[in-house]
């Protein structure tokens, strides 16, 4: 183990990060875990239009307790609700709009990720559970940006970013961010580029956790999310 | 006078056949037609595939098709939500099949078969295990899958209003498989909350035509 | 030129004839010309679903003079109603309903249909005008039963009834049922199969305007529609 | 705050290049977005694709495109439509030319780009002259010929109320090709009647959902 003078982020601190990327007017799909938590963390006064791959356009924030609808639930089944301006659609045109490239943004979870933008995510192929793809595949490939918000390693410690993953694949060459609880990482023809680093935290060690060659961006800048407390407050 | 309404949900699923494919709309639990689901348990047909994007919950519904041993064979996205012990104990017994299929491949290929097509090209699966065996094409430097249309005996629908010639609104996400699905079989058989007169939902509004029902139960407190 | 001891069916009579065909509940595409006279013939009382390509399930009769709705037009851009019970849908669905078979009935005119069933409507292959086949192909190949209305004989009196037709095909061996001027005939695995004949007409007189083989049903029938101003006022 | 109204017919159309391939939706003269179409001919853009129903009327809209020679092509189901006399003078002095496909077949083929699939098999035209060079396949016993997706560079649209999302609605049989052009094209430029408030909109009567809507502009009485 190599002893850490860093504090990775949390994985409300990794939904912060990714939510800061999301434009004004860009219509997103988040996918279940990690991703769904970005929705809380959009800079107030920026409007960002959540996709739901069960047929809603326009996904608010989780309803006040006492106030839930049985009839709104988001990707992951947890109870959500509709902003105005949203609307409903059945699951072909939800789909239509995924695979059609219609989304700016798919924020998506990952078991790994390759250099070249290979992504796992779908199954661990554990021999005593069924396999489950859900919307994973064409979320994987229809979004014109495809970002992938992960822990860097295993908890085993083991790099989850690899040169060529052991995963079944979702899709290939279809990653072009990586939101890590130690980096912002991108995808480029090139190779593996840093853009950002959580303070304390240098290439080399980085690279340690990682199994591809990382170059780091000459405009690399330190990854500092809020406290998390204040985070998970805004 | 064109009445597409019957009395109960035994009348609804009547002559549904052994070995029939069922289409079972809903997303995890909302959406889903319980009560044709607990009436088809009651029919009997057995042999059933069955086409979902889940795999049933708890005892009731679909799960409890699987516990009964009438079910074949399951083609769904995502077996593995909220308690699907009735499929994973079906699975481990290999009792029953499982052909997993992208969320939004099935959603397509169903509306492939209703719109009266041979197949498409998707990218969506391409290059991946789910992929193997299937006829692939490049198209425009990208890798497709060619995926054949997906067509139900039976569809399993839940909506929310209908009038006596089979015009559907649903609420909210509980829309999600239920248009789809609702065109793509021969005999589509809907429970709903409420009859209203005809006339009476907005024409600019119906989600599902009429020409694509064909029976119509009503459930819940209304019925 | 054959001296004729009987009168031909109006187009109205035609319409009045193929309408008697539409059974309650039926949906049914009208196809532009006589084909949409039907529309006014269908039994009293009986109910029957009419499909209008352009996106109307549920079209009504002609608006009354002054009550005519610029936005509410038929196939052939001719000012329509909407009945209770009818909806909207754009094209790509009201196509998937066409060529998906959710029609029971599709009822089309005809330059020509062969004894297989053959249908050409569609061009003439007149080298001064550009052709034009709009929906005609999708309706001759989706709905459950594809019907045809035409006159039994061209202006010049030759045969349209042929054994291959001459005009390029619209679809191959989908027409079930002709209405002619003449008679009602079917296109059976076995050949033609007239199934009614107007008053006065003998298959002998009907096999000289048609050129495939007739076969003539046992239990064939006089074809006797309404006078033509009676049919007129149904 | 997003935005997407913009207040004249110019900036709608503002920035459609020469070569451009533009979805002229409408059904004969009704739902066709003729002030859009007006705004094209003063925008300037030369040898255009027009997808369209039909070929124009008159002296305006489409037909004044084509009588201003700036149409290189027209792909429709049905050009011989009420005066298309602009049509019929360029295509007799060969100055344009006509690709003819089906109408279920251009709507299909134009969401068939929208739901990003390379290509589908349809029956229909299969064994006729439409289909002549294109790859057929015999699917189920059946004939099919192989289509493809059919993209826009623009699509103009005509809709009835819209927000500032861009969420749309449309009026009776004046909806017709609209929501599936809109779909269909990289920059989707609408004209409405009226603007409302964001919400204002029946979330479950949307029938062009703001996710494939680019720029709108009110024309008419309520400009």
């Amino acid at each position: 183990m190599i002893p850490k003078s860093w504090q990775p982020l949390t994985r409300e601190q990794m939904a912060w990060r990714a939510a800061q990327d999301l434009k004004e007017g860009d219509y997103v799909n988040l996918g279940i875990g990690i991703p769904t938590l970005a929705a809380s963390y959009v800079p107030p006064g920026r409007e960002v239009i959540f996709h739901s791959e069960n047929g809603i356009l326009g996904m608010g924030p989780k309803p006040e307790p006492g106030k839930e609808d049985p009839n709104m639930v988001d990707a992951g089944k947890n109870k959500t609700t509709l902003v105005p301006g949203g609307c409903f659609v059945h699951h072909a045109d939800a789909f239509l709009m995924i695979r059609g490239g219609h989304l700016d943004v798919s924020l998506l979870g990952a078991f790994e990720v390759s250099e070249s933008g290979d992504l796992a995510n779908w199954t661990t192929e554990d021999p005593a559970f069924p396999p489950g793809v859900g919307g994973a595949m064409d979320l994987a490939v229809g979004a014109r940006a495809i970002r992938v918000i992960m822990e860097h390693t295993s908890k085993r410690g083991e790099p989850r970013i690899l040169k060529a993953c052991t995963y079944p694949l979702t899709a290939a060459a279809c990653v072009k961010r990586i939101y890590s609880n130690l980096a912002v990482i991108d995808v480029t023809p090139q190779g593996l580029l840093v853009i950002e680093m959580i303070a304390g935290m240098t290439l080399e060690k980085l690279q340690a956790s990682t199994e591809p060659r990382l170059q780091l961006a000459p405009d690399w800048q330190v990854l500092a999310p809020p406290e998390a407390s204040e985070a998970r407050a805004a | 006078m064109i009445d597409k309404r019957v009395n109960t949900t035994a009348e609804a699923v009547a002559g549904v056949r052994d070995g029939s494919t069922v289409l079972v709309a809903g997303f995890g639990a909302v959406g889903v037609a319980d009560h044709l689901l607990d009436a088809l348990h009651e029919q009997g047909a057995r042999e059933l595939t069955i086409v979902a994007n889940n795999s049933g919950n708890g005892d009731y519904g679909l799960a409890r098709l699987i516990n009964a041993g009438r079910v074949r064979k399951v083609i769904c996205s995502y077996p593995r939500s909220g308690d699907y012990s009735a499929f994973l104990n079906a699975y481990r017994a290999k009792s029953l099949e499982l052909e997993l299929v992208p969320q939004g491949t099935i959603s397509e290929r169903m509306r492939c078969h209703a719109a009266g097509l041979g197949g498409f090209f998707s990218p969506v699966s391409a290059g991946t295990k789910l992929a193997e065996g299937k006829e692939t094409r490049e198209i425009d430097g990208r890798l497709h899958v060619f995926e054949k249309p997906l067509k139900g005996d039976v569809a399993l629908i839940k909506a929310n209003k209908a009038d006596r010639w089979g015009n559907l609104t649903y609420i909210k996400s509980a829309r999600n498989f239920n248009p789809v699905m609702a065109m793509a079989a021969d005999l589509t058989v809907v429970e709903v909350d409420a009859m209203v007169e005809l006339g009476e939902l907005d024409p600019e509004a119906v989600v599902t035509p009429s020409i694509f029902v064909d029976r119509v139960v009503v459930v819940g407190a209304d019925a």
